[in-house]
């Protein structure tokens, strides 16, 4: 829920928490500082959001910012999320994680969450390795890339998430860039506002164990989608433009469905009830006899 | 026991699809209709057309909680219903109706003293309408004849079952009904039962599944989750058509992981959340159970136990998951562990595992398995009153600025901390896996190791252990039933199989062997001291005790052990998939005190 | 007992990214090249930079296998060394070897009678270089120069590691080693120490884990299927490394879950197969330990634990997991579970796991955890060849037409069925997670509830459950090795603290106390007689009995009672997440006796 | 492994088992009609030859074609298939599910698998709909269907198999119908041959629970892509021919990339040893003192 402006205007003081324990210079940063800067900017409440993440450097975030913080289990920052969404469709609920957490042990509720459209914002900070298990492939990783899993290089060619997830049917995808904070902010305040599963692959990098993706080979390559004519309302072309990823790198919104309802808004309780948790646990017990004319 | 003639028990058995559920479904509400109480069950296997299914009845005017030892009436669609069913379980002085030209049966080998009752049901359809199905309808017609069961039931359910596919499919099925009838009243000899029949009852008949999905409604369940697994599924399948209404969020998942986790997350938002599957949707399940447990959030986890191991006998029945769910998720973590007992039971168990799961923020376990949850039954009337919703230390209203900093995992003395909400004012904290402190903050990333961070981590563990305890005290201690001062023999059991011994027991008593029962529920925590001089105190006086168990090894005796140090010699346990009866309990009972 | 100046005690700590693990190993092989026996362990947090961390060392002439409780020689990077480890661990007499000015360290606390070395070690690095990571190479020469260790040895070790980065690399650090190495000889009284330094020694300096890959692979391992997950993440990358050229096949998958069925798609295959894991990744794991059992696949599972419940206490060791493991995956089935007791031990029981998995065509569950699998040691001499590959009934050749048709789960009379692989002609067969019947055709589909389904069923499961009595007649019973005859106590342990328990004794023994140790190596299927035996005959001689365990519950002392019956009355429970260490038993030993 | 034509001819007959226990009429039949004939157009060896699949209806296959068999869980055959595979290379290996197996439960190994793009070939009998737990809603069951979970409508829009097939890097990918089995034998001949990850949607319709996706429904539909000039070698082409499901639904060969290695091709250990079951289990003492040497 994108709550209005109330008398007291929250500032980025009012999202602050702990110091992050990130490496210095790590690309976590940017994603954090992007998502104080666009929640002031919607002006969220903090007790009216919640950030949900898995198990990876990148899952700490939610330490690092105020409100609600619920660090789940690796790869099931997704169905926890909806978990919480469908209880309290009030909340406004975010999701970080890595390209680990969300694409390797978590793929599957990444892809069915993209699918059923409920109103979350997922934002994968993809630094193309397992940071905090100290190096590892990830499913991002580059061929050839020694880890300390591939010592022999890497074999397995990378997956792209931003096709994965129009593939799955997310409403909205954007690839945004842990070099470039403001635009970072600009596209997550878009996908907070958008109604449905927003998707942000952001390249993240991990300065201690990725030397090869690192801010400079983004910084050569990223160009924003918004200063040239690609049309993000088209899916078709959204999905080929998901291909581009080489010299050149595509940042900003790729693909964005404004007309699709969310799960939310067709759920046979959530229409009738709205937030269960706001209703109240009850028992109608008029309700349950009436259930039971049918075991008759 | 079950009693020829003085009880009915009917099976119907054919090949799945041939609609036998449906038919032993109307079969058993007409008997519940005419005033009877009703055990109903299933037998089927793990395919959709063909194998061989039955549906079992037994009704009495009597309580009746358990299936009935052998068939009265055998309704046999199919030729395996001689090889299956006939051969194994009918009773001399039993009837068998069946079609040899419709169902092309001759030459079967028929059990002795049984008579054959030839019903052309499928060339009575026939005359009705080319639809194969009526044939059932027939049977039917002919079987509540034999009984002479009201005909005005029947039709009633065929009206509430067809009514929506209009007039036509109504009346035909009302004439086959009446064919079937009719060709009985014509050429048979009733049966000459003394179960008496009295006018309109409208008893509650529901599974235990059913009941303890209408438990949880009833308990306030605002989040249900699930994937399909068999004997599981009907939980999901009832919540996902009444729960809606009931201001439940009933959510499919794409597997068993991510419906725990779909769970937690509704709990933690401050849904009363639940989960139900089966043993392999179980064992992906546990990770969740320890991270629900360590952020302390409230959920429900239902494992409804079929015969293992793996994939094992998805159709049939087993308590073989106890071990499992002792042994679910990593380390030392608070959690109750309680087994649904009977269908009844279900319905208040719904509400009271709730009530726990909130007021001491901890995962509760259920144990239930195929048998207890496939399996229908007359039950008494419930009481809706009985147990109010708890929801503990749970916080709604904003925090005030002087109570603040909120501590999400504050030590109290009862160990139990208040719980704030999203959308909570000044409740705002991180609720994380790792270790944390009363903050929620983390002592596992920069501080683990750190002095301090050690003691946080031990009184963690002993605020969050501490729960154990304290919840022990609340539940209710086991208790003996005896019908006797001084019993032959103790028997042992727990969950599903409540009523079964419970038969046992008054069977035995018919033949003058007493004895007491020891029952239980409440597996985690578990009343170590309790069951320890109850079990002492019987051996002291040289009764025998008998533990009854539908698996394997015998975990529960395991864990009683485990907890009590008491060994329990003698065990009966099952383990082929089928139904525990009472019968072979007393068996094994005279079989134990001959031996003694 | 740890003893100063009678042993060599160095502890190395900073900040994670300080280079405090490869200075440690540095400093560790140095002592190990100088004919010493050294123990090596790690304290860090779930954090790749910041935190603090450390590397301790001891080493002596005697074996040491626990590590030291007191630092001799804290070589402190940080400020945080004084808080950690300086205040709490520091003896009397012992050294502080730091950098006030470098490491701007200035009013720390600082125990009492411990002498302080300020070395300007960032100054003597920077004159070399402005690379910072080049300080700790100035301590390591500072702190082998307080030792009289051996010069050469650094500079050996320098050029292992940065010859291939080139002679400049090389030279630098060559020159810092020796300006710490000399500005100690300049500038500090050397430690008095009565440790013996020997001639260059090539002993194996090796961890829990890589030892017990190395013993898996000298097992004739084929595929080691795996997920990083802290402490277990170093077995694969050991094999990641050094697989590919024994013939093993390494895959890291998408999740543990992938990882066990792979596992168990190679074993199915006929590739010795194995995998490891942490809880958390083992909680997933489980449904495909049932799966392999029923298969008869055979599969060896590592579970190297670490401090739970849930995500816990990453970097922290516990011995908290033994009921997940007990309790892994649905039903009754057949699996070993074996606790690596040392981190020798590992070698032979890489070997032993794998042939009792294809012997018996069961799931192996190996336990270790963060203490066991993570610390370093000079280990004995390894015996190449004293387990030989053992396949059991392995069918390799084609099946002959007589021998036809062959049947995959044969009723044998010892329960094992010989095992045919895919590429055996005649061999052909279906395997699956369903019960099923001698040919491998279900029982669940079709047949389930037959009369004869049933008799299959009870069949195969006496068989399956049949290998684990077999079993327990092949694996050694558990001995107590004690040092009088009439001893003052004994001490049960299991896995990892099998050495801390041995160096606890032999101190108590220098006080004059007396004790036994039965240490639990094979935990199911396990040697209830004996164990009840051993006992109770120390019972009935009033010997009183100390449990030690790393967890809350005492997850052991409670799987004894459930398979003896003994109540294990004493129990010293560690659950910080902390090593126990010797003197911490010794003392929990005396409180014991005095109390007594 | 496909074996030369050996001076017995392989026959029909070679590859009986016993009777399929799937209901008359049901789609799964024509899949194993079309598997066997493939088999015997390809002489496959049955002791060469293992069938892998999950738990599902379609998911019995294995035990109606001679050969080896292995039935796993619930969405894991993916993962085993990849284990029998590095274990011994020169094995066939076939794996079959269904639409819940493999796009529900297992769509993380389903993914992974085609990424990574072992010489395996992946039949999903999809017939959108849970057959074997009686009638609840799959990853493939479209918008509003009503089944046991979804008594009020299914309100999750349906995965496209093909696209996320695409996305994840699958080598094959095609979509064939039970209802040609003629059609479908021809391209699972090629799917076998075909060397790397090949994977085939099959639109296998549940008689018994799915009244929409019918035969009649897809033979009124269905157009074959040999008779077009499609080009599945075009991989833009093809993932814009994987958006077309409605009134006109290609069947046929929708991607195939013939130029790249399978991950058996580049496995350090398999490039070395060859099957490592063939191989044996080994001690080789010499090595394994060699590796001590790192540790002193
Ligand atoms: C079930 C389970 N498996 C494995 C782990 C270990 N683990 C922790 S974080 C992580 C990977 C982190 O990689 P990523 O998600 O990319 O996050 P990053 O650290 O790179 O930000 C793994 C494998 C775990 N905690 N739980
Ligand atoms: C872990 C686990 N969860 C759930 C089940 C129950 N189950 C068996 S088959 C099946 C779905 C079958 O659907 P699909 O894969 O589409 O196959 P179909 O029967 O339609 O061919 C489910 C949910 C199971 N066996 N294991
Ligand atoms: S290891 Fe990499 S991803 Fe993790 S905090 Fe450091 S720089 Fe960031
Ligand atoms: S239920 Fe459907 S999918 Fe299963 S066998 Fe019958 S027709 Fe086929
Ligand atoms: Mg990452
Ligand atoms: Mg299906």
């Amino acid at each position: 829920m994108v709550t209005e402006i109330t008398e007291l205007q929250l500032t980025i003081k009012d999202w602050a928490s702990i110091q992050p324990t990130w490496c210095p210079g790590c690309g976590d940063f940017a994603v954090l500082n992007a998502v104080k800067n666009s929640f002031v900017e919607l002006q969220l409440q903090p007790h009216e959001t919640v950030v949900v993440s898995g198990i990876g450097c990148s899952s700490n975030l939610p330490h690092f910012v105020a409100g609600y913080g619920l660090h789940t289990l690796h790869g099931r920052a997704i169905p926890v999320a909806e978990g919480v969404k469908l209880a309290n469709p009030d909340l406004n609920v975010v999701v970080t994680g890595g390209d680990g957490d969300g694409l390797a042990i978590g793929i599957g509720g990444f892809l069915h969450g993209a699918r059923r459209n409920m109103n979350l914002t997922y934002i994968v900070m993809d630094n193309a390795v397992y940071g905090l298990t100290v190096n590892q492939a990830s499913p991002t990783s580059g061929l050839g890339r020694k880890t300390r899993s591939t010592p022999y290089g890497n074999i397995e060619p990378p997956f792209n998430p931003i096709t994965l997830a129009l593939a799955a049917g997310a409403t909205f995808v954007a690839r945004t860039s842990s070099g470039d904070k403001n635009h970072f902010a600009e596209i997550l305040s878009e996908a907070i506002k958008h109604k449905g599963f927003a998707f942000i692959d952001d390249m993240s990098p991990c300065v201690t164990f990725n030397k090869v993706n690192t801010f400079d080979f983004f910084k050569e390559r990223v160009y924003k989608l918004e200063e040239t004519d690609h049309d993000p309302s088209n899916y078709q072309e959204a999905m080929l433009k998901s291909f581009e990823w080489g010299d050149k790198i595509p940042i900003g919104i790729i693909y964005q469905n404004k007309n699709v309802l969310t799960y939310e808004e067709q759920d046979p309780t959530i229409t009738k009830f709205g937030s269960v948790v706001r209703r109240g646990a009850e028992k109608d017990i008029d309700a349950l006899k009436n259930i039971l004319k049918d075991f008759v | 026991m079950s009693d020829l003639f003085n009880e009915i028990s009917i099976r119907i058995s054919g090949e799945n699809g041939d609609g036998i559920f449906s038919s032993g479904d109307t079969l058993a509400k007409i008997c519940s209709r005419s005033g009877l109480e009703v055990h109903a069950s299933r037998a089927y296997q793990s395919i959709i057309r063909g194998g061989h299914v039955s549906y079992s009845i037994r009704a009495s005017n009597q309580e009746v909680r358990a299936p009935a030892d052998y068939i009265e009436l055998l309704v046999a669609l199919r030729k395996d219903s001689f090889i299956v069913d006939a051969i194994p379980t009918m009773t001399k002085g039993g009837f068998i109706l069946f079609d040899s030209k419709g169902s092309r049966i001759k030459d079967e080998p028929i059990p002795s003293d049984v008579e054959l009752i030839d019903i052309p049901a499928l060339e009575l359809a026939r005359k009705l309408s080319p639809l194969k199905i009526l044939r059932n309808t027939v049977f039917v017609g002919a079987a509540i004849a034999l009984y002479s069961l009201k005909l005005e039931y029947l039709e009633e359910i065929i009206h509430e079952a067809f009514d929506r596919k209009g007039e036509e499919v109504v009346n035909i099925n009302i004439d086959a009904a009446r064919a079937g009838y009719e060709w009985v009243l014509q050429n048979c000899k009733l049966i000459d039962h003394n179960v008496k029949l009295k006018d309109r009852t409208e008893k509650v008949f529901i599974g235990g599944n059913e009941a303890l999905a209408l438990g949880l409604l009833a308990g306030g369940l605002q989040s249900y989750s699930w994937y399909p697994m068999t004997p599981a599924t009907p939980v999901g399948a009832f919540l996902a058509k009444y729960g809606p209404n009931a201001g439940c969020v009933v959510k499919q998942m794409e597997d068993e992981i991510n419906v725990a986790n779909f769970a937690v997350g509704a709990g933690f938002a401050g849904a009363r959340s639940a989960c139900a599957t089966s043993g392999g949707g179980f064992a992906l399940m546990t990770e969740a159970i320890g991270f629900a447990s360590i952020i302390e959030a409230p959920v429900v986890f239902i494992e409804v136990a079929r015969g293992g191991p793996s994939t094992g006998l998805p159709t049939k029945t087993e308590q073989g998951d106890l071990n499992q769910l002792l042994g679910a998720s990593q380390g030392d973590f608070p959690r109750a562990i309680i087994a649904q007992t009977t269908i009844e039971d279900g319905f208040y168990l719904g509400q009271e595992s709730l009530n726990i799961a909130e007021k001491y923020q901890i995962p509760v376990l259920i144990a239930s398995d195929l048998y207890l949850g496939e399996h229908f039954e007359t039950i008494p009337e419930l009481d809706f009153e009985k147990i109010p919703i708890e929801r503990g230390k749970l916080i709604l209203e904003e925090i005030p600025v002087e109570e603040q900093p909120y501590l999400r995992y504050k030590l109290t003395e009862d160990g139990i901390s208040p719980r704030a909400i999203p959308g909570v004012k000044g409740g705002e904290h991180d609720a994380g896996s790792d270790e944390h402190d009363e903050d929620g903050k983390l002592v596992s990333d920069r501080r683990a190791g750190f002095p301090e961070a050690i003691q946080v981590r031990i009184k963690q563990m002993n605020k969050r252990m501490g729960k154990m305890d304290l919840l022990l005290t609340e539940l209710p201690p086991p208790q003996v039933e005896s019908n006797a001062d001084h019993p032959d023999i103790l028997i042992v059991g727990w969950g599903s199989s409540y009523d079964v011994i419970n038969e046992a027991r008054a069977d035995l008593l018919k033949v003058g062997i007493k004895s007491s029962q020891l029952h239980l529920k409440y597996i985690l925590p578990f009343h170590a001291k309790e069951v320890k001089e109850i079990l002492e105190d019987f051996e002291s006086k040289q009764i025998p005790i008998l533990m009854v168990e539908a698996n394997y090894t015998g975990q529960m005796a395991r864990h009683i052990r485990a907890e009590t140090g008491f060994l329990l010699k003698h065990k009966y346990l099952r383990f082929d998939g089928e139904y525990i009866l009472p019968r072979e309990i007393g068996m094994e009972v005279k079989k134990l005190l001959n031996k003694e």
